[in-house]
């Protein structure tokens, strides 16, 4: 059962707060038209996945509404951190 | 290998059982293999023992990081049927299901295959849709079902509660005769058994954490406990884990690994003979032979390696249980446990070749693929031995997420397990 | 024989208080704060069930949550009934009624235990995985017979009259366990202001003090815990909760307890009262004070009733003051076990004589042991029991030094009960529910909670330290450390003091040798519950399944309703020792919630019956109601399906709301679509991105429809928006869809687009919607406005601002139906007088209310889809030929236009959208039927596509369908067969999709 | 009276006595219990969305609500029946008596220039009170979120699960809360809140 700090509402709420949205960082490309099948199968569909460290993204469904990214540990289900979109997690280089 | 038999219990019971053999060795690996498989589940076990018994392969290993047969294989809620909604899954799953009807004789290993029949309950107009669409579609593709109503249901299972005061009363069902359960852990040990005895050399507690690799080309495998070991062709059979793996190749997958959860009751005297699905209430439930109520949840949103879940995904499963059986509010749960599902965009296994050569998949059974474990390593023996995709793997290849062919059982069927 | 184990001294007990139950059918007599264990051992009853395998008579064996045997059927009628309990975890009340679940014609003497005397040689571990093969169409009927052996208890057959409840806890320590580190934990943190959960599983607060002879503080232990149970309960910051146990510790520490508030009182719950309770506790900190579980040891027929834990000897005689017997025979490595045999003789047994399996023993304790009258027997072990209902004696022999054979000559000593203990498990479940492994200690001979990322702390026995002063010191030191972490001021930082025995050297010990091998003595026991004997633990590793895992699944060990609370370390050391490896390297199997079972009623909570999901209504319900509408599930709204008439059927009802609709003029609730009000100079562009077609020249006072797919070119969702202002949009989506489109839109806007200046908001609920449909409609309309209802001025696909009956509104001429119609909106608030001002002002225009079944039929004689059963998540806008309503030429690439161009979107001979007519129009084709060009000859069958929806059109007094079809555009006229049953074929003509007004004269009508 | 950028629309009729609030339909009416819980709805009420940037907002709200602007996260400012409650970084939710509903719309409007949004959505929502000792029980047999006083204090705003719906609840008093709940939630939720009560009584 996780516990997710919103970084609109600056609270650490429960998860049946929040809707898990996927990988985090996926950018749409900028010029679809000119994207391979290859290329649009990628963006559409692959994903890291990890085992361990995952940047995710979640909305604050039931609360502020409000997309944000977590840093969490697809093992230990620990959240490292959540971080605004656009932004890149803290400590990162 | 010794046969099983009324008879070799008996006499074994009069040496006190002392003189069983093993079930299968526990040898030193070789240096060198025609074919690795790496994981030990139900797939895995089924794909090396087709190589060597259809094949005439025997060089063969399969890696598993812990015990055989412990990964999804050993953690589902065994439900057998085939009644899918698209060709190319239906033709898959039935091929899997005529092979589990002679699995036991074939393996000399009571798998326990109990063909008690499996509903899938409608509890809307546009599920009963569903319903129709998909048993029209399985009735032209030689697959038995059919559309019950409500007092077709009530007669089934009287014990469900058809009244039309609930709050999804039960409109109708879908139901497979032929659909059932099977002893998962026996499937993953008599495919073990009968890999073992055509050679097959079955290494656990060794996890593969890296691909010996020339170019684009993967020439073995490196693992925990023996370094490298060399193979020609190495098959990737590891659900939830197989983003990991690819990971180790070089390449990602359309693949996301969720946990999901299940959970048991303590035993009661049987009350219920067929398998209950409802996707509308989010329920699905059988009772063992040993009599405990068997339980699958719905998947957890979020991504997971832990084998467990959140709390309230369990809550709501068993809302959904009492809602559908009132009788079982009184029944008390045992245990809960979760694994680790490949899932992907289409809910449709991905079989065949990969971005690597000498690498072939098998993964992305998700939700669903105990009742395919035959099947699959039937269809994923002939990809590996041949070198070249069978025709009931074909549309299930890694290709299909850039050209946009999905088979969505997801979207169209909405049923899962 | 009334009570006639019953003494004096009991601290749990209400001598005072006499409780009639029953059990088998006999009535027997209690004392309040009996369990149904002790009671019944009180009453001299042994045989408490029969076992699952083997049929063998099993009694009590402990005193508490770890209790494998004594597991009955308890309910006095058929709702009330609860299968499995713990006899020693339940109290009795006036009118409990249980009863013993194997066993036939009776507990005390069962058939299957002749079954199981002979057949047991042959059902060892995974017998049933050789067997039963043959013939193979015969496995469905073994399975029957093997599946009447299955289960313990009977479900109920009645629903359960009792509510259930659910409670979200939050603090900042919570306590697992009122023993006395559970309690001196509470103590110290209920003198801060920290917020504080302790919780017990037991009847009361105590623990191991409950039945001790400690002294702390100079108090006899019960005293000590009734003063310190009275101070927690007097402070405000501190929950006390009994009879409540963490069944799972899952991540972040989020703790589930399960509280029986009613079971000790009554069958059934008090009016009003729910009957359980589940505390959901997010807890900043735990304290796991949890204890540990005394081990029995492994020896021959050690099932036999009479065979116990020595600690629970100690627990019914000093908490519920019953001596289960005369003459004991108490085994033991350890020191702590003696107490069991002082507290036999001082209660009056007859005898009691301690089997210490070491060679050593604490001088002074062996002295004590004389003293009382007590024969002490070292360097040797109980290694058989004879007798076959009850304990008659005990077989004791010397043991060699490495304890792996006997020596000397057996002594057969008389004995009703033989106690037994190879030590202590500490109680690590809960530690290790969220997938840490706990650690062996070698020197402890047990497993300790292992290393964990939660924030948890361990004090007392389950931390390996089993003596009462640590306990205490723990207990008050993890508060403490806490505390402080907290940030809370400690005022009282004194320790409680105590009297304590030494605790003696301890000897590791699980297995007890036998004179012949495991193989073939008398059965000696480890689960008792699945009937796992060492000799199957033996033989599971023996046939290669090495792993702890797989011992587990091969014998069932662990498996049960006790998850093998006093049997896994002992199966674990019998299973290592058979490998050949240490207990370490084995492990423990793992651990999973629930710590006790849980009701599936108290997880349900209340979310059942009407609870169960939200249903969701519309303004104009109540007057839906009084129509007697019936109701149809759409997500979770309940929409007017149709409103009968009486003696009418489903199809006379439709047609007759058809043609109502079609000829004069029908009321429809629309107020279910999913409403999103758009406002931002960026509106438009958004719009733009997210539908297929193009926004950009959508004028003031102007609607259109949308198609909106998603990134793979599917379509997803549909509607129509209006342009309110300029920078003012209104948009509808779906019923299904509303959440899911606006999530959507938030989505793009917020991760992709922040730049675009828009903001979405939802005004499903704040909008009602009523649609006046057919010919008639403007005549109707015209009597509750004063707006231009004028073609001319007013013209197909506008909205206007308007009065309607005297209410402001926005009146929206878009159709649904195909007919002219008009869609007006008002703040809900007002919808139902609206309502039902049209439906007064309609009487005379023949007003017809008609509901969903209706609207479906009219639209799909229009052609119009309905996302989701006409689509299904595989279809493009092009497949279902609305390439109209892609704007290619929009500047920007819109969401949905690449994925719509891969390769197997565009292959020909894709499924499209197509009309279908029954060559025999009286045929209504099933939903959902399958499609074929040619009946096919032999199976599998080629399908070329399926009906999507299907209805008789009263209007065109015939049935049609809409289906997607292979290449169904290029196919016009051509004859399909459609599968509409097992061998039952209709054949049909693909026609347009249009059935009714093709040209659109009606919803255009000037 | 829309202008050309953005429709603002008197939404309520002169005629008094025809609305009907979202919760026409319960069943009401008292449990007896020792401490019965007061569910109560106050109804007539206009509620209004306002999005946008805190600092485009403030200053509008303050002249023409003559209410402080609660910018930080999860807090309000009221007076009498006027209360303004933060949502999110671009959302409050204006209550005022129903019929200054779209008046207040209207001078907000005027009162603020830049990219804001203005959403009347007084028929989409209702307001129920929650009084008495046990009040904080209740709601924690219905949402997770902490509801003690020392996390909730009065005054604070949060917008939450509550059973399977969602709530904004804000603390009026140690023992009173205010919900706004959705219209068609609202049987539901009356529902819930009833049967969760039981056990203390209820008032309503
Ligand atoms: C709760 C639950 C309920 C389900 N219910 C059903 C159902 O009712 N019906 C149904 O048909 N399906 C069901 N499924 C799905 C089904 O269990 C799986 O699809 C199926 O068992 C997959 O089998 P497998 O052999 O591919 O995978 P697994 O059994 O998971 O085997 C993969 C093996 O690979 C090993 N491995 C992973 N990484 C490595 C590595 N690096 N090196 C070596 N070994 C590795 C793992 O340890 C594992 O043993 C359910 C799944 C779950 C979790
Ligand atoms: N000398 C020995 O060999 C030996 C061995 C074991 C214990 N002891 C004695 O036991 C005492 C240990 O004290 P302690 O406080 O650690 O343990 P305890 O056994 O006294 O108390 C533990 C309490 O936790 C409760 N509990 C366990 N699991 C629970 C759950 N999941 N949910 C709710 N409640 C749960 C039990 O009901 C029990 O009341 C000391 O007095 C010690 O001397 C001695
Ligand atoms: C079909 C099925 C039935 C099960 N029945 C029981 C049961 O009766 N008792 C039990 O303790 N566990 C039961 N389990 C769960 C296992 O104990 C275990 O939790 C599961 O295999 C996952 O493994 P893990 O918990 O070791 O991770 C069952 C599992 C499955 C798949
Ligand atoms: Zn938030």
């Amino acid at each position: 059962m996780l516990k997710i700090h919103c970084p609109y509402c600056q609270e650490t709420r429960e998860e049946e707060e929040f809707h898990y949205s996927g990988q985090a960082h996926i950018a749409r490309p900028t010029d679809p038209e000119s994207c391979s099948d290859e290329d649009w199968g990628n963006y559409l569909y692959f994903r890291k996945n990890p085992r361990g460290r995952h940047m995710e993204m979640w909305v604050h469904a039931a609360g502020c509404r409000k997309f944000f990214n977590v840093v969490r540990d697809t093992v230990t289900y620990e959240v490292e951190q959540t971080y605004l979109i656009g932004h890149v997690p803290a400590g990162s280089t | 290998m010794e046969k099983y038999s009324a008879y070799s219990l008996f006499k074994h019971a009069l040496g006190h059982h002392e003189n069983w053999q093993r079930q299968w060795r526990n040898p030193e690996p070789k240096k060198h293999y025609d074919v690795i498989i790496i994981g030990g589940g139900g797939h895995g076990l089924a794909t090396a023992y087709y190589l060597a018994k259809n094949h005439g392969i025997h060089n063969i290993a399969v890696i598993e990081k812990g015990y055989l047969g412990g990964g999804n294989t050993g953690r589902n809620t065994t439900i057998v049927r085939s009644n899918y909604l698209w060709d190319e899954s239906a033709h898959l799953y039935e091929h899997a299901l005529t092979l589990w009807e002679g699995l036991s004789q074939d393996l000399n290993y009571n798998v326990m295959f109990s063909q008690r029949g499996v509903l899938n309950l409608g509890h809307t107009l546009q599920d009963m849709r569903d319903i129709e669409r998909r048993v029209s579609a399985n009735r032209l593709n030689g697959i038995d079902g059919e559309v019950l109503d409500v007092d077709g249901v009530r007669r089934i299972v009287p014990i469900l509660n058809t009244s039309k005061n609930t709050r999804f009363p039960v409109l109708g069902a879908s139901w497979q005769p032929r659909g059932g359960v099977a002893r998962h852990d026996a499937v993953a040990w008599g495919y073990a058994r009968g890999a073992d005895r055509l050679g097959v050399d079955l290494l656990q507690q060794c996890t593969v954490t890296g691909f010996e690799m020339s170019g684009n080309q993967v020439r073995g495998v490196v693992t925990n406990r023996y370094g490298t070991i060399e193979a020609d062709r190495v098959g990737c059979v590891v659900a939830g884990n197989s983003g990991v793996l690819a990971g180790y190749a070089g390449f990602e997958l359309p693949i996301e690994s969720h946990p999901l959860q299940a959970l048991v009751s303590e035993p009661i005297k049987p009350v219920l003979d067929t398998v209950v699905m409802s996707n509308q209430v989010h329920g699905y439930i059988s009772q063992s032979d040993k009599g405990d109520l068997v339980i699958g949840a719905g998947i957890d949103s979020y991504t997971g390696y832990g084998q467990r879940g959140s709390f309230t995904t369990i809550e709501h499963t068993i809302a959904a249980i009492v809602e559908l059986f009132p009788i079982f509010s009184r029944v008390r749960m045992n245990r809960q446990w979760g694994g680790i599902v490949d899932t992907t965009p289409d809910a449709c296994p991905i079989m065949g070749t990969s971005p690597v050569e000498n690498l072939y998949l098998n993964c992305g059974w998700g939700t669903g693929g105990f009742k395919a474990t035959p099947g699959s390593g039937h269809v994923f023996a002939e990809c590996l031995a041949s070198n070249d995709t069978p025709q009931l793997a074909k549309p299930f290849n890694l290709q299909r997420f850039y050209s946009g062919a999905l088979i969505d059982e997801h979207g169209a069927a909405g049923v899962a397990h | 024989m009334s009570q006639s184990n019953r003494i004096p001294g009991g601290r749990c007990v209400d001598y005072g208080s006499e409780i009639n139950f029953r059990f088998n059918g006999r009535s027997l007599k209690g004392y309040k704060g009996d369990t149904l264990a002790s009671a019944l051992l009180a009453n001299e009853i042994k045989i408490v069930g029969r076992s699952f395998k083997y049929g063998r008579p099993r009694g009590v064996m402990s005193a508490g949550s770890e209790e494998p045997n004594a597991i009955l059927q308890l309910g006095a009628n058929p709702a009330s009934q609860v299968p499995n309990v713990r006899a020693t975890q339940q109290q009795i009340f006036n009118g409990l009624t249980s009863r013993t679940t194997n066993g036939w014609p009776s507990v005390d003497f069962d058939v299957m235990s002749l079954v199981g005397l002979v057949a047991g040689k042959l059902m060892p571990p995974g017998f049933y995985y050789k067997t039963l093969m043959f013939p193979q169409f015969l496995w469905h009927t073994y399975e029957r017979i093997v599946r009447r052996g299955a289960g313990i208890g009977i479900a109920p057959t009645e629903p359960d009259p009792d509510r259930y409840d659910k409670i979200n806890r939050h603090c900042d320590l919570l306590i697992i366990g009122a023993g006395p580190a559970g309690l001196a934990a509470a103590l110290i943190a209920s003198k801060t202001s920290a917020r504080v959960i302790l919780l017990d599983e037991h009847d009361e607060a105590g623990g191991t003090l409950l039945y001790s002879n400690d002294i702390i503080e100079g108090l006899p232990g019960i005293d000590w815990v009734k003063q310190i149970t009275a101070e927690l309960n007097a402070a405000a910051n501190v929950d006390l909760l009994t009879r409540t146990t963490a069944v799972g510790y899952h991540d972040q520490n989020f703790i589930v307890a399960h509280e029986r508030r009613t079971d000790h009182l009554a069958d059934v719950a008090p009016a009003g009262f729910a009957r359980q309770r589940v505390h959901r506790i997010r807890a900043r900190h735990v304290i796991l004070a949890t204890g540990a579980h005394e081990r029995p040891l492994v020896f021959a027929n050690n099932d036999v009733p009479g065979c116990m834990q020595a600690s629970a000897v100690s627990a019914y005689i000093n908490g519920y003051g019953v001596r289960p017997g005369k003459r004991l025979v108490l085994m033991t490595t350890n020191d702590n076990a003696y107490e069991a045999a002082f507290d036999w003789i001082e209660s009056g047994g007859e005898s009691a004589v301690v089997v210490d399996i070491r060679t050593s023993v604490n001088s002074e304790l062996l002295k004590r042991a004389a003293t009382a009258g007590i024969r002490t027997l070292t360097g040797s072990a109980v290694f058989e029991v004879k007798g076959k209902r009850q304990v008659k004696a005990a077989l004791v022999c010397g043991l060699d030094a490495e304890r792996n054979a006997l020596i000397g000559n057996d002594e057969t000593i008389p004995a009703d009960i033989i106690a037994s203990s190879g030590g202590w498990s500490p109680v690590v479940h809960l530690s290790c529910h969220t997938g840490i492994k706990p650690d062996w200690r070698e020197d402890i001979a047990a497993f300790v909670p292992g290393a964990t990322n939660q924030k948890m702390l361990t004090a007392g026995a389950v931390s390996g330290d089993f003596s009462l002063s640590a306990a205490l010191r723990q207990g008050a030191s993890a508060a403490a450390t806490i505390l402080a972490d907290c940030g809370f001021d400690l005022e009282d930082k004194a320790t409680t003091s105590c009297q304590e025995h030494t605790v003696g050297m301890f000897q590791p010990c699980f297995h007890i040798p036998h004179r012949k091998p495991t193989s073939r003595s008398p059965a000696q026991f480890v689960d008792y519950q699945l009937d796992v004997t060492a000799a199957a633990i033996e033989l599971a590793t023996r046939e290669g399944f090495e792993s702890i895992e797989h011992v587990k699944r091969y014998t069932a060990l662990g498996f049960g309703t006790d998850q093998g609370k006093i049997s896994n370390v002992n199966g674990i050391a019998i299973a290592a020792r058979s490998t050949g490896r240490s207990i370490s390297e084995t492990g423990t199997t793992m651990f999973r919630p629930n710590y006790t079972p849980v009701s599936f009623g108290a997880m349900a909570g209340r979310d059942v019956d009407e609870l169960f999901q939200p249903k969701r209504y519309t303004a104009m319900q109540p007057w839906h109601e009084q129509a007697g509408a019936l109701f149809e599930d759409v997500g979770q709204w309940k929409r007017p399906w149709y409103y009968p008439q009486t003696g009418e059927s489903l199809q006379d009802a439709i047609n007759r709301e058809c043609l109502a609709v079609r000829s004069g003029v029908g009321i429809l609730d629309a107020s279910t679509l999913g409403k999103i009000d758009i406002q931002g100079p960026d509106a438009r562009e958004f719009l733009n991105r997210i539908y297929t077609n193009a926004w950009m020249k959508l004028g003031i006072g102007k609607c259109r429809y949308g198609l909106m797919c998603g990134e793979d070119g599917m379509i997803m969702d549909d509607g129509v928006t209006a342009c309110l202002a300029d920078n003012h949009f209104v948009m509808t989506t779906t019923t299904g869809g509303a959440a899911r489109v606006l999530e959507w839109l938030e989505l793009w806007h917020q991760t992709e687009w922040p730049e675009l200046e828009v903001y979405f908001n939802t005004v499903t609920d704040h909008w009602a919607t009523a649609t006046l449909s057919g010919p008639g409609s403007r005549a109707l309309l015209a009597e509750l406005t004063d707006l231009d209802l004028d073609p001319t001025n007013f013209p197909f696909m506008d909205w206007r601002e308007a009065m309607v009956a005297d209410i402001p509104a926005r009146v929206f001429r878009i159709s649904f139906t195909g007919e002219l119609s008009y869609e007006i909106n008002v703040n809900a608030n007002y919808g139902l007088t609206l309502w039902r001002r049209l439906i007064e002002v309609g009487e005379k225009h023949n007003l017809t209310p008609y509901g969903t079944e209706t609207m479906h039929a009219l639209r799909a004689e229009k052609g119009f889809i309905i996302v989701g059963q006409d689509t299904d998540g595989s279809v493009t806008p092009e497949d279902i030929g609305m390439e109209w309503a892609i704007a290619r030429r929009k500047q920007f690439s819109f969401i949905g236009r690449r994925g719509m161009a891969r390769e197997d979107c565009q292959r020909q001979q894709r499924k499209q959208l197509v009309g279908l007519l029954p060559v025999n129009g009286d045929v209504v084709l099933p939903e959902g039927s399958q499609i074929v060009f040619d009946k096919p000859h032999q199976l599998p069958a080629k399908m070329v596509g399926h009906v999507t929806s299907s209805y008789y059109s009263a209007v065109l007094g015939r049935s049609f369908a809409l289906a997607l079809i292979q290449g169904g555009l290029g196919r016009m006229d051509e004859t399909v067969q459609v599968s509409i049953g097992p061998d039952t074929w209709e054949t049909a003509e693909i026609t347009a999709s249009v059935f009714y007004d093709p040209k659109g004269e009606q919803q255009h009508v000037q | 009276m829309s202008n050309n950028s953005y429709a603002i629309m008197e939404q309520q009729p002169s005629i008094k006595g025809l609305a009907n609030t979202p919760l026409v339909n319960v069943v009401r009416g008292a449990i007896p219990g020792p401490n019965a819980v007061g569910i109560e709805e106050h109804d007539d009420v206009g509620h209004l969305v306002l999005r946008g940037d805190a600092t485009l907002l403030a200053s509008a709200v303050t002249e023409v609500l003559d209410l402080a602007f609660p910018d930080q996260p999860l807090s309000s400012c009221s007076r009498d029946k006027t209360c303004i409650r933060w949502i999110s970084p671009d959302e409050w939710l204006v209550t005022v008596p129903g019929t200054e509903t779209s008046s207040v719309e209207s001078s907000l409007r005027d009162a603020i220039v830049g990219h804001v949004a203005i959403v009347n959505v007084s028929g989409g929502q209702t307001i129920v009170h929650l009084t008495g000792k046990h009040a904080s029980d209740v709601l924690m047999k219905s949402t997770s979120y902490d509801v003690h006083e020392l996390n909730f204090p009065t005054g604070k705003v949060i917008t939450t699960t509550l059973a399977q719906a969602q709530v904004i609840i804000r603390r009026l008093d140690t023992d009173q809360f205010e919900l706004v709940i959705r219209r068609s939630f609202a049987d539901y939720i009356w529902s819930w809140l009833r049967d969760a009560a039981t056990e203390f009584g209820v008032n309503g």
